[in-house]
């Protein structure tokens, strides 16, 4: 059966059968991918739904993407300090910074909120710049650099709102961000390109790698995924096109402007990690520093580099917050926002000790926090209890993740 | 001596904290010849070996390549001089396949993206290459790979590419007959092509069967280094277990000199 | 904390829960900002309220942001989302407070400020202590206990609340403009002025612990609220000057009240809370209703430019001699307040 | 020269030079222990010194202990947890939650004081042991569970003093752990009781060893090192003996309580982990799981134990933190005690990593974060700006270390 | 045979996720004999021995002990059993010192504490035994070990205890020619002692040198298990690469029985 098992050889066979079966047998093998996020969270959704009818109202899902989004984002920044084994505890406030820095000139210094919004991000990437090469040039570990970074710029952002007050931003661009939504018809449009472009994708790879002998996904699983793409998508789009106005006077309907900023952000990420020479060495980094080193990559600037993108996304993500916030005040990105996304990579599958995560785990984790959050708000429970319940109910998400991941790995090591 | 030497080590010593490695060093490899590099367990040969390749930094001593003196401060420096090395402690990343593996550093692209395709086919040539039959699949992780099979990955990433000096540390230790036959036979193969092999052994067939010098490694002196066809198997080991034989060794008065 | 709990397990699962629920009355969705700046949202706000909203027989929840800008905004949206008509929010910042406000106009839902105003914001009430008022009556407080004890040219030291706290910058304005002219006069003199981050009592301790340290000749500790007095006071224990240099607080909690009547704590400034919550939950019911209410005051919204009406409240300062005003109220009562070794003091404070 | 080097024959020439210089040596080598740590502190007391002249009175060293006593105790109790590569993000908070349970049956259920310290410090045990189950049986990330605790705790805390009241703590007993000082007389006693007390043992240890072949230090190093111990332990009692009362009626002399109390904490955890088979294994386990359970440890029972530990120690520092405020309020445990006690493990050497620390590393970063926040509170910054000279001191006092360590290291690897 | 197998497995399966390693494989060894498991890269050898360890669960077959049925469901079973492995991937903890990690998990105490003297003397005199003699000192962290060292130490830490079942995977592959007379003469001894020792090997002269019986798995099946001194070199070559020599191995009715 198993002799000379060199890949070729599986080409001729590559029915759809096969191609499934593997599949199957390879999540029974314990590499699950998406699946026990996706699981918890289906889970979640359900229980809350079942409490709390509104839960699925189109209202609240289309409030679900905007309270995520900040946490989303920061999180996919952090992946990558993640996947070196390394942690960002300052990325949390270095997103309050860059808010405030929005602020301060948008509100106080009047500028046009493109220079105010680039200004922003670069204040984030210089902040990684800064971090990363704590890290990675003096070797001070970082926790303890982020930790130093935790409190300096709790401190800076403190300093630029002025001790306790807080910045309004009225600039309808960056107010629009977090609180306007695209027009539905635009949504229908950008929605159907995306599936063509994925379809013709896979299309393409599928054939340039049949022509090279190499083992190609059979005609009828692309269909398959192309359709699933089509439904989730579709789906998403009709529930945000729905109206959600509770008055008449308003029309309040369309896909939030965050949702394809989000979907853009994990597409690039995605296409850096999973098809670039730098992502797979983020990779190499983070599985074997020393192997790394020994195959020529240039450790520290990946190191480095990796904080710069981690800090880069938190200016993104304080945009959205202040976006959604319309002010900044010294406490964004403070709170529990920084626990809140490491646990979000975490919960989706990203590992503490480097060398394992997605870009997608982000999103999927931040959506498990989304909605824990979402839920619990319609609980109407007190302080205490709300705290208690949150926690339980974290575990149990994390928890559905882990028995999943257990048993299908007692089947392999 | 066909030529001189491409690489050579002068007078290198090398110290972890109290603990003094390597005394004093010479070592020279000529292109188009095999350099069996061995010693006992302990000796320094993969510290010497870590040396050449930037992964240890040298404490004093001339590195020359072609010659002309060189700095050689970390694994980007050694690649670049056209040095490839198979460490005895593999150092593969574990959470990447066969492929991302064998390419690592130096991936195929077209344009920004990863050319896999390329990459897929050309690991698959070279492995075949090495009598791999029993991996499954080239996109299976390395963390699931045999002994052997890690081993001849690591073979393989090293010979994949254009370099004029590659050493090998204990390339055959895991290896089945086949392969071990196999890798002999390549590092013959590099070596008439014109590359500067060094392969370091324990397995003193090994050692006579391909190599054209031997280097005896005592203690971190180096003991000898001389043409094995004028040596014997039992020369070799007495070198190896007390540092000396007959007129060779240290002592001697010949010593490093060849 | 489990009777004033589940709130809207209580109001809200006996009838369905969800928006379709009666339609004629109104929903009351009420957002307290923490637990943890002030015992007086979990312990007072909430129980006054809830009272107030089931006698009238209108459907409600309450929640608590927890401090969190964000979860706010959530909590906003939720309730919205659950069908509330009518939305009483303390803010936590203005510019999170005009989102939600602005976000509940456009879908119709009637807004209060409740204790803090939202600058630049849209709500149709503000009911409210007032702020700067409680700083007053804290500055006043110390210079009184500081003459009592016929001080000369004191040291102050200032424990400020948390540095992210808008209230504790206005608390700050308050006391500061009793202070200054005494510090520019020369009769007291100006110590150490630092904020405490989130309030943290145990932070306090170490701040005012290093104040002492730096400037060991304080006599007078203004001090935010009890609990961060608390903290002072128990430093100054350690030095056997509690007592001999007064402290202030703000929230007549059991713990300052009893600091208070043990002759550790000058003063604390007491909001009848009841009365703020009764004020404000009649105007919720009366917009629940879909009546009108009308209010006597108005307060000027210098941001927003704007006047909105408003029912002020005046905060009361606590001495040693009126403890017992706190009690009458029902505020604490005197089970909690007279345990142990304060059996006597109460007496001699006239609690009975 | 190098030989035939097993141990044996050194023991010939054990005198003093070799043995001076071997340290020397290791120290050059990287094996520099405790030095970075030492060394960042000193600078830092200079610093301080010199800006603030205060900073080194009597009374404010005997603050520095009480002040730093509740993060070094959490931090050591951390540290367990760190060895396995395992993190506890609800330490804070269950050290909230033990002071809780303390001051609600002392203050509002009358308990006496033996009784509930008992029963805090049970719960914190309890704490540890399902956290640790949830992590090594159910296999779920330390970091979610932990994170998870962390959000339910704050809740419990909440609850226990019902939303958000300071509840007092009036009781003699645990209002002297962290307020009250032992007699002059007691500290000068119990001082030349332990520093005999390591002589002996010390002595005893270097017969036994000599008396086997085995190598031992030789009788002038043991004679410098308990002298070296003498001098410090009887430096810091005389300093802690000054009178440091600012009026005159009431004297304030003597140890603070809780320093034999970390002393002894100490000792114990020190002897834990580097003389008894369960710290060995701990070790092992943070250094390569599947080796330890090869060997046939019970990795799981090792988790469960750290956890157990960590929560435990989490109890204590609730504790000691209940008596400093002699209150107990809904943040005790929370804002910055948890990054402050694992900055301390990390900084006193401790890895994030597992495998490598000492207890004695969560008193050195202890007292080096101790310190800063000591001096900082001396400097009379405002909010803001504090904040930012607290991170960039922190920073300073790690890239000194940080520094150091990569200097010898160059020698090695 | 001159007695019952001490250790004897039946129709063991395994696969890790899709790939199945182990086809219905009986392996059983004899007290006092050495038997040597061969077989290429990848066959199968190092995870049958994980498998007899409790390192990897069995998806089917029988475990028998000392005739008896047994259910192995981790190192600890095995260890109980008495059963000593030293597996390929050595598995010591680079973070502690070579006394440490050979006693680790058997420590020897004196009261509470353990008693460092007793082990730092006990280890000494084991590596004395195994030629090791560059080792600078017994406290070093075995991270700072060479390749050599690190395999004896995980060989000392096996053979330092009473078990009845001894299992060596590829121990000679790292160690030089002194080092690999004094482990097979160590192999012999232990099995004259009335061990059970099995030995894996890709060297068919050390095999030979030591081995009673010879067991042959080739791609996850056993293809034959017989006496040593019924086999020449070249059959078990053969065995080896292609699973059957003449009427031995596989489909030909022989396969796993002797
Ligand atoms: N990082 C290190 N720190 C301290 N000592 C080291 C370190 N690396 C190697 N050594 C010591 O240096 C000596 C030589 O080691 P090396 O690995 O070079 O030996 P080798 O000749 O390759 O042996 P083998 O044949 O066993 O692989 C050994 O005694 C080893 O203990
Ligand atoms: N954890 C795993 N997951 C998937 N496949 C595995 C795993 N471990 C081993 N394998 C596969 O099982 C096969 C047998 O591996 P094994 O390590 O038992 O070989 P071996 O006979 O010891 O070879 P070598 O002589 O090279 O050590 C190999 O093809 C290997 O790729
Ligand atoms: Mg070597
Ligand atoms: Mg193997």
């Amino acid at each position: 059966m198993t002799t000379e098992t060199l890949p070729k050889q599986e080409n001729a066979d590559s029915a759809i059968g096969s191609h499934v079966k593997g599949y199957i047998e390879r999540v029974r093998g314990g590499e699950l991918g998406a699946l026990p996020a996706v699981f918890g969270l289906i889970i979640l959704c359900v229980v809350f739904a079942v409490l709390r009818p509104s839960f699925l109202s189109a209202l609240n899902f289309a409030n679900l993407f905007t309270q995520g989004a900040a946490v989303a984002v920061i999180a996919m920044g952090l992946i990558f300090v993640l996947l070196l084994g390394e942690i960002d505890l300052s990325a949390g406030f270095a997103s309050g910074v860059c808010a405030a820095v929005l602020a301060v000139l948008l509100t106080f210094q009047g500028w046009p909120w493109y220079l105010a919004v680039l200004t922003a991000m670069v204040t984030g990437a210089v902040i990684g710049l800064v971090l990363g090469s704590l890290v990675a040039k003096l070797g001070i570990p970082s926790f303890v650099v982020t930790l130093a970074a935790f409190l300096a710029f709790q401190g800076v952002v403190l300093l630029l709102v002025k001790n306790g007050t807080n910045i309004s931003i009225r600039d309808e661009t960056v107010l629009a961000i977090a609180n306007k939504n695209v027009p539905p018809a635009a949504g229908w449009i950008a929605t159907a390109v995306g599936v063509a472009a994925y379809a013709a994708l896979q299309l393409v790879q599928a054939r340039r790698r049949a022509a090279r002998g190499l083992v190609a996904a059979p005609m009828a699983v692309i269909a398959a995924r192309v359709a699933a793409l089509a439904v989730i998508a579709g789906a998403a789009v009709y529930m945000l096109n729905l109206e959600r106005s509770r008055t008449a006077i308003v029309s309040l309907k369309g896909v939030p402007i965050v949702v394809p900023l989000i979907v853009i952000l994990l597409i690039i990420w995605t296409f850096v990690l999973r098809r670039t020479a730098y992502g797979r060495h983020i990779y190499a980094v983070g599985g074997n520093a020393e192997a790394a080193r020994r195959a020529g990559i240039n450790v520290d600037r990946i190191r480095i580099s990796a904080f710069v993108i981690c800090s880069f996304m938190a200016s993104i993500g304080g945009i959205i917050a202040a976006s959604r916030a319309n002010s900044v005040d010294p406490n964004t990105g403070g709170s529990n926002v920084l626990l809140f996304a490491v646990g979000a990579a975490v919960i989706g599958g990203t590992s503490l000790f480097g060398g394992k995560g997605r870009a997608l785990d982000a999103v999927l984790g931040g959506a498990v926090v989304a909605v824990i959050e979402n839920g619990m708000g319609l609980m109407g429970y007190s302080a205490g209890v709300k705290f208690v319940v949150t926690g339980s109910v974290l575990l149990l998400a994390a928890g559905v993740d882990a028995l999943s991941r257990k048993r299908s790995a007692a089947t392999g090591r | 001596m066909s030529q001189g030497p491409i690489l050579e080590l002068r007078g290198i010593n090398k110290s972890f904290g109290p603990v003094q490695v390597l005394h004093d060093v010479a070592f020279s490899v000529h292109p188009g010849e095999v350099t069996a590099l061995v010693g006992d367990n302990g000796a320094g040969k993969s510290t010497l070996v870590k040396c050449i390749g930037g992964i240890h930094p040298i404490d004093s001593g001339e590195y020359l390549f072609e010659g002309e003196r060189v700095h050689v401060s970390g694994p980007r420096d050694a690649a670049e001089l056209g040095v490839e090395i198979v460490y005895q402690d593999l150092a593969l990343c574990d959470n990447l396949d066969i492929v991302q593996n064998m390419f690592l550093g130096r991936e195929r692209k077209s344009g920004l993206v990863l050319d896999e395709d390329t990459m897929e086919e050309m690991a698959a040539k070279t492995l075949a290459g090495l009598s791999v039959r029993t991996v499954k699949s080239l996109r299976q992780h390395v963390s699931s790979l045999s002994g052997g099979q890690r081993q001849t990955v690591a073979i393989a990433k090293a010979v994949l590419w254009n370099s004029k000096v590659v050493i090998l540390d204990e390339p055959t230790a895991a290896l089945g007959v086949a392969q071990t036959a196999q890798v002999l036979e390549l590092v013959r193969r590099l070596a008439d092509r014109g590359l500067a092999v060094v392969l370091i052994s324990h397995n003193m067939n090994d050692v006579f069967a391909v190599s054209d010098r031997i280097a005896a490694l005592y203690l971190g002196r180096m003991a000898a280094q001389v043409k094995a066809s004028e040596v014997t198997h039992s020369q070799v080991v007495e070198l190896i277990t007390s540092g000396r034989s007959g007129e060779l060794g240290i002592g001697n008065g010949i010593g490093a000199a060849s | 904390g489990g009777e004033s709990g589940d709130t809207s397990a209580d109001s809200g699962s006996s009838a369905a829960p969800s928006a379709a629920g009666d339609a004629k009355a109104g929903k009351i969705g009420v957002i307290l900002p923490d637990s943890k700046s002030s015992a007086r949202w979990e312990t007072a706000d909430r129980k006054y309220l809830e009272e107030a909203f089931k006698t009238a027989g209108v459907q409600y929840d309450i929640q608590n942001a927890q401090g969190d800008k964000s979860a706010f905004q959530t909590i906003a949206d939720q309730m919205i989302t659950n069908g509330a008509t009518v939305l009483m929010i303390v803010n936590l910042d203005s510019g999170t407070g005009k989102a939600v406000l602005d976000k509940a106009k456009s879908q119709g839902v009637a807004t209060i400020d409740y204790d803090r105003l939202t600058l630049g914001g849209s709500a149709a009430y503000y009911v409210s202590f007032d702020n700067n008022k409680v700083g007053q009556l804290q500055g006043e407080g110390l210079v009184k206990c500081l003459t009592d004890k016929k001080a000369d040219k004191p040291i102050i030291a200032e424990l400020n609340g948390s540095p992210t706290d808008n209230n504790a910058t206005l608390f700050k304005e308050g006391y500061d403009s009793v202070l200054k002219p005494k510090y520019d006069s020369g009769d007291y003199k100006k110590g150490p002025d630092q904020s405490v981050p989130d309030w943290d009592n145990t932070q306090a301790g170490t701040i005012f612990e290093q104040m002492l340290t730096q400037e060991p000749k304080i006599a007078g500790v203004l001090s935010a609220n009890d609990g961060l007095g608390n903290a002072a006071i128990s430093v100054l224990k350690k030095q056997n000057l509690n007592g001999k240099v007064p402290v202030t607080g703000q929230d007549a909690t059991v713990q300052g009240l009893q600091n208070i009547l043990a002759g550790d704590q000058c003063m604390t400034v007491y909001k009848a809370i009841k009365k703020e919550a009764d004020a404000a939950s009649q105007l919720a019911i009366g917009l629940a209703k879909g009546e009108q209410p009308s209010v006597s005051g108005s307060v000027k919204d210098p941001e927003g430019n704007r006047d909105v009406p408003s029912v002020l409240l005046d905060p009361q300062a606590i001495y040693f001699d009126n403890v017992k005003d706190v009690v009458n109220d029902g505020f604490v009562t005197k089970d909690e307040l007279c345990t142990g070794e304060f059996a006597d003091k109460c007496k001699e404070a006239g609690i009975s």
